[in-house]
């Protein structure tokens, strides 16, 4: 844990210099940190109960439409905005579980798009709660202690602060008892039942938990866009996307998502600069390497065989 | 009497698109039932069925009707090419990395086809696009009808492979019991490949009879076929070929009979609804016990 | 191959600074994704003004170039576009096709005070209340709905056209026909006509007949439909099949796209369509344009290829009478433009809350014998309308 | 002594099929109950049945007391239930003293006080020096004593075992045989199925023989297996 830590801090640090050895490359850096963030959230649940949920997008358009309406219809500053955007979600979450956990493997899978593409159509057509179709400008917003909230400086520093902190829960959780019964649930209900755990509590907890954070970044998401369109936010293939950068990544593990993030946004960018038209089929690419070759994705691997070269090393001692 | 003429036209509408449904839902659900495996690129092969349409039609001037005669055995093909070379190699792995691994396919097919084709919408102009057949008041569309029967003789044709013949009785031995199957001497792994085959092939099947009255394009469509699919097969059953027809009617009723009722822009939402409830409240579909499965 | 990596991540940050005697214009531009088709189109466009221009001794001698970024069709790649040319240092950047990318482009830019020419987006909210950094030299939600209704109006007082009153209007739920139909239901209360039928449908929906079902009960005297650009095809076919006539058949976007007519074939006759340009518009050197895109690309332009035509003229010519790459500078250039095209004039106005859009004049074209044909303004026109059109079942 | 275990008419039907037909047990503390009967008696559906993994479609369980059979199987765990599975199911990609930590949880607050009973428990079943080996690796008489780990560290009162002894070479079976010999002097009561007819005569104390889910035997290991409708059963079945 201490170790994670070190390692995160080291991250923190190399994030605060960023801005200023890279001044012109913020929007890619914010792109790879709200992926890592989110696909970490995703992975709370997904990774770490083993839940594949393809509907989080669903939870980015609540966190971004609660920063934009909030600002727009009723003068609410974005931090209130976005702590309401992640009661909703966890409480959208709680609701969506309830119903739908008593699925199993794809038949879960499979309800999270239906649900997700549900929520996709309300905030399309219901124009008197979202704006429509036409989308929602984000105008103003407030100062505070004279921090302009529109400045890519503050939004590469919102980013940062939002992976770092879905990071440092994934940590906290992944030694505690909580994270254990995470893990416990997603290899083995019975078995899980059979250590006195409830399976339906842990996995509605670790879905409230990832919702509530991915509203966060979707929060942040929406003020870095300032402007916000439902099929953007909503989209079935954003949900993909974060589900995939958690799945390449490694799931289940702590920096895999992150890894995950870096990987595809970055290559995506490199991508977008040198191939155009082929990126997304280069994802698709890179998804068949890491299921034929890499199963537990790219950090997973990584970890699976450095926790067998340990015990190998234990026992030789 | 003037509100039952459009009720008749909008059930006769709901049953064909309802046919037009089970076909592209039949591969999906095939596949399921006997390799346990949920197809996310299934949408992308009945896309790239429209694609071989469009494709024949502008080099030969072909009817899409006829260029069934190449894109079946192809799609057999390609289907037991990705089975042999992708998902066979992970049969041992968590069923999700089968699904994911659909899912990087579509990407790849998708983006194929924008890489070769280009973004433009592409269709095929044939002369009875718009026909109707006038049965009393109610007007039926040519094209939905064709597609209507494809789907019966394709369902069919698929009863009789899995009932009559030997490869189909190794087929659903396979989907009962896999291990069973191999211990009386069936080659499942190869059972899975072929199996492959068919629902890619049936997938394009139903891409081709679509291009008619449809359009292709290449990245997004594919998505909303899967998602079409996994509700018709939801609805109907997983993994239960004749429930497949039910499940699709069923569909085609409940969206249009929405469109026509209710609002209109939540259409895909009512199919959706339908398919959550069912989901939710009979897991096994609608069918699942009543029809034999695969 | 490992200086090839760097050389393509140094490219990627923007770090690269290559030796740049050129005046270079950022293009932000859509060509991959959903909307590369209209992507490349507005790339043929631009490249044909950029030749022209170069030909004709560039922007006070110097060489213009395009330093072109692909947005993917996605707005978090088009702001990192635009921050890698705002590191480039160029002088105005000029993007991009869809509202939901270009709107967060004007928002940033706004704030970081580069100038913007939007390409191909027509929502009223980019310009409306718009900014001093962003301009509009193509058509927008508002002046599209006037000018089918201006048509409507200019109908009514053909024969056959006197008593028509009724609308049913079917549209995507995207932002663009979004913001057509609400426009269009706002001009149509104006102007005294009555809405009998009002549908919104999904991306994606294939299957329009119970919404042309309803709509055939009301027997509406125009039909305005704003489609998709694939979904203009599949309702045209679906109409004629559940026999929906109308004296007027409107479909925007869709029935704009060349392939239309081809893809419809006969049906797609008498369909009517608003465009920004056409080949066959009285303007002075629209013929040639035509031609000369056609020779660069070997099929029949649209307006597509003329608004990126235009954008890139009108870049120019800012950047000719700003005489400087300075941003400001070029800002007001742009600001005080007043400049004739083969595709439009062009003068950025401050109107009706509208900021910075050019009050462009748009076209209708009407499909005759598989052909788009100008029919409206009648001083632009190149052939009559052909009005009303028929019933299904009597052409 | 205190009444660990009352069972009472429970049945357990699948569709047409009754699995188990009003079977009632009682079993009191540091006693060891043996379960046994031919393939296919229901000993494992009323195992199911007793632990809360099938529901019982009738009958009344209650454990020291408490009336447990509506609760679901987590419950019946906090209660002072631990049970192991026939199929043994380690948490394959967590490690050996992780797939540990995960019930020792249950009793425990903190990281450091779970970590020292899981290692307590692995100690005890002679797995200690495996604490960091991943799961998957383990061969089957490890992942049996794994189970033992995983079931005791809920710090059960009362244990069910379900075919521990099955496919153990002679030397497992016998450190296993007096590995459960050892729980009983702890004081736990346990309820064992079993194949291995030497474990069951050496360990219980009372078993109970099922036949078609009826209950046809009862009594000291001596007397049920000299009981003519047992071997009946045996060999009638078989």
């Amino acid at each position: 844990m201490i170790r994670h830590f070190t390692v995160l801090g080291i991250a923190v640090l190399a994030g605060l210099a960023y801005p200023h050895l890279f001044p012109n490359a913020l929007t890619i850096a914010i792109s790879v940190l709200l992926f890592a963030g989110w696909a970490t959230s995703w992975d709370i649940l997904g990774g770490w109960a083993g839940q594949l949920s393809l509907g989080h997008a669903g939870f980015v358009g609540l966190g971004a439409y609660f920063v934009a309406i909030g600002q727009s219809d009723y003068g609410l500053a974005p931090w209130w905005a976005m702590m309401l955007a992640m009661i909703a979600a966890a409480a959208l979450a709680f609701a969506w579980g309830r119903i739908t956990f008593g699925l199993r493997g794809p038949y879960f899978t499979l309800s999270t798009i239906a649900v997700a593409e549900i929520l996709r159509m309300i905030a399309i057509n219901e124009g008197w709660l979202t704006g429509g179709a036409t989308g929602v400008f984000i105008a103003t917003l407030p100062e505070p202690f004279g921090i302009d909230l529109f400045s890519r400086v503050v939004h590469f520093h919102m980013a940062l602060a939002f992976s770092v902190l879905t990071v440092a829960i994934v940590i906290i959780i992944s030694q505690s008892r909580f994270g254990y019964q995470l893990r416990a649930v997603r290899e083995d209900e019975s078995s899980a039942m059979a250590a006195g755990i409830n399976p339906v509590v842990v996995k509605l907890k670790a879905f409230m938990l990832s919702a509530a954070l991915v509203a966060l970044g979707g929060g942040i998401y929406g003020i870095f866009l300032s402007f916000l369109e439902p099929h953007i936010l909503f989209y079935l293939f954003l949900s993909i996307q974060i589900a995939l950068t958690a799945i390449i990544g490694g799931r289940g593990t702590i920096w895999g998502p992150s890894i995950g993030a870096l990987l595809l946004i970055g290559s995506g960018e490199i991508f977008r600069a040198a191939f155009a038209q082929a990126n997304l089929l280069i994802y698709g690419l890179l998804i068949l390497v890491v299921i034929l070759f890499l199963p537990r994705g790219i950090f997973g691997e990584i970890q699976r065989r450095a926790v067998r070269r340990r015990y190998a090393r234990s026992t030789q001692g | 009497m003037s509100e039952l003429v459009p009720l008749l036209q909008n059930i006769s509408n709901g049953l064909l698109i309802g046919g037009v449904y089970a076909l592209i839902g039949v591969g999906l659900t095939l596949v399921f039932g006997v390799m346990g495996t949920i197809n996310f690129a299934h949408g992308d092969f009945v896309v790239l069925g429209m694609y071989s349409a469009v494709l024949f039609n502008a080099v030969f001037g072909w009817d899409p009707y006829i260029s069934l005669l190449i894109a079946v055995p192809v799609g057999v093909l390609v289907g037991i090419a990705v089975e042999r070379g992708i998902l066979a190699r992970i049969a041992d792995a968590p069923p999700e990395s089968a699904m994911l691994a659909t899912l990087g396919i579509s990407l790849i097919i998708g983006n194929g086809l924008l890489l070769t084709f280009g973004g433009e919408p592409k269709s095929v102009q044939v002369s009875y696009a718009s026909s109707t057949l006038p049965i009393g008041p109610v007007n039926i569309s040519i094209v939905l009808l064709l597609a209507g029967l494809a789907t019966v003789l394709v369902i069919l044709g698929l009863y009789m492979l899995l009932n009559r013949t030997e490869i189909g009785r190794a087929i659903r031995g396979t989907a009962e019991n896999r291990l069973g199957a191999e211990l009386v001497g069936i080659n499942t792994k190869r059972i899975h490949s072929i199996v492959f085959g068919i629902g890619v092939s049936l997938a394009m099947t139903a891409g081709v009879t679509l291009i008619p009255m449809l359009f292709a394009t290449p990245s997004a469509t594919g998505a909303i076929f899967t998602l079409k699919a996994f509700v018709v097969t939801v609805l109907g059953g997983l993994g239960n070929i004749g429930a497949a027809i039910g499940g699709g009617v069923l569909l085609g009723l409940v969206e249009v009979l929405g469109a026509s009722y209710l609002d209109a822009a939540y259409r895909d939402a009512y199919g959706l609804i339908a398919f959550l409830l069912i989901l939710l409240l009979r897991p096994e579909g609608l069918f699942g016990s009543t029809v034999k499965r695969v | 191959m490992k200086t090839a990596v760097v050389a393509v991540i140094v490219a990627a940050l923007g770090l690269s600074t290559a030796a740049h005697a050129d005046v270079e214009i950022g293009v932000v531009n859509s060509l991959s994704g959903p909307f590369a088709a209209f992507g490349e189109r507005y790339r043929t466009g631009m490249e044909l003004a950029v030749e022209e221009i170069n030909a004709a001794g560039g922007i006070n001698g110097e060489p213009l170039a395009l330093v072109v970024q692909d947005d993917r069709s996605e707005a978090q790649s088009a702001l990192a576009a635009v921050e890698q040319l705002s590191g480039q240092d160029v002088p105005m950047i000029i993007g991009s096709y869809a509202s939901s990318i270009t709107g967060p482009m004007a928002q940033l830019m706004t704030r970081q005070e580069i100038p913007l020419l939007v390409l191909g987006s027509a929502d009223d909210s980019i310009t409306k209340p718009g900014s001093d950094w962003v301009f509009r030299a193509k058509h927008n939600s508002t002046i599209v709905a006037n000018t089918y209704f201006d048509f409507f109006d200019w109908l009514k007082t053909k024969e056959g056209g006197e008593e028509m009153t009724t609308v049913a209007m079917l549209y995507g739920n995207g932002a663009w026909p979004t913001s057509l139909a609400e426009r269009g239901k706002e001009i149509a209360a104006e102007r005294g006509y009555e809405v009998v039928g009002d549908q919104a449908y999904d991306q994606g929906v294939t299957d329009f007949r119970p919404m042309l079902n309803r709509f055939l009960s009301a027997e509406p005297d125009i039909l305005y439909i704003v489609s998709y650009a694939e979904d203009g095809v599949a309702i045209t076919r679906q109409m004629r099949e559940v026999g929906l006539s109308a004296k007027v058949i409107a479909i925007d976007t869709s029935a704009a796209l060349p392939s239309f007519p081809e893809q419809v074939g006969d049906l797609a006759n008498y369909v009517a369509t608003v465009v920004s340009w056409s080949k066959d518009v009285q303007y002075e050197g629209a013929l040639d344009l035509s031609e000369r895109l056609k020779a660069k690309t070997g099929s029949d332009p649209s307006f597509y290829e003329a608004e990126g035509y235009l954008a890139v003229r009108v870049a120019a010519d800012a950047l000719t009478r700003a005489g400087s790459t300075d941003r400001t500078a070029v800002r007001d250039a742009l600001a005080s433009t007043d400049l004739q095209t083969p595709v439009s004039t062009v003068k950025f106005e401050e109107y009706d809350g509208f900021k910075n859009q050019n009050p462009i004049r748009s076209l209708v074209l009407q499909i005759q014998d598989g052909q788009h044909v100008t029919v409206f303004p009648e001083d632009l026109a190149a052939a009559p309308v052909l009005f009303p059109a028929p019933a299904w079942d009597a052409r | 002594m205190l009444e660990a275990l009352r069972a009472e008419g429970i049945t357990v039907r699948f569709g047409g099929v009754t699995a188990v037909d009003h079977v009632s047990l009682t079993l009191k503390d540091g006693e060891i109950l043996g379960l046994i009967g031919p393939n296919g008696a229901g000993k494992t559906t009323l195992f199911n049945a007793l632990t809360g993994f099938v529901p019982a479609g009738e009958g009344r369980i209650t454990l020291y007391g408490q009336d447990v059979t509506r609760d679901p199987p987590y419950q019946r765990t906090r209660a002072g239930m631990g049970r192991t599975f026939q199929t043994e199911r380690p948490f394959e990609e967590l490690t050996v003293l992780e797939n540990v930590l995960v019930p020792a949880f249950l009793k425990t607050k903190g990281r450091h006080e779970a970590r020292a009973l899981a290692l307590e428990m692995l100690d005890q079943v002679g797995l200690a020096d495996r604490a960091e080996q991943p799961a998957l690796d383990l061969n089957l008489a490890r992942r049996r004593r794994l189970e033992l780990a995983k079931a005791l560290a809920v710090r059960p009162r009362i244990l069910f075992l379900d075919e521990i002894m099955a496919g153990l070479n002679p030397p497992a079976l016998r450190e296993m045989i007096g590995f459960v010999a050892g729980l009983r002097t702890q004081g736990l009561a346990i309820v064992m199925v079993e194949h291995i007819m030497q474990a069951i005569i050496e360990l219980s104390d009372h078993v109970i023989v099922l036949a078609s889910g009826k209950m046809i035997a009862e009594g000291t290991p001596q007397a049920v297996t000299s009981d003519d409708r047992v071997i009946e059963a045996y060999l009638g079945t078989d």
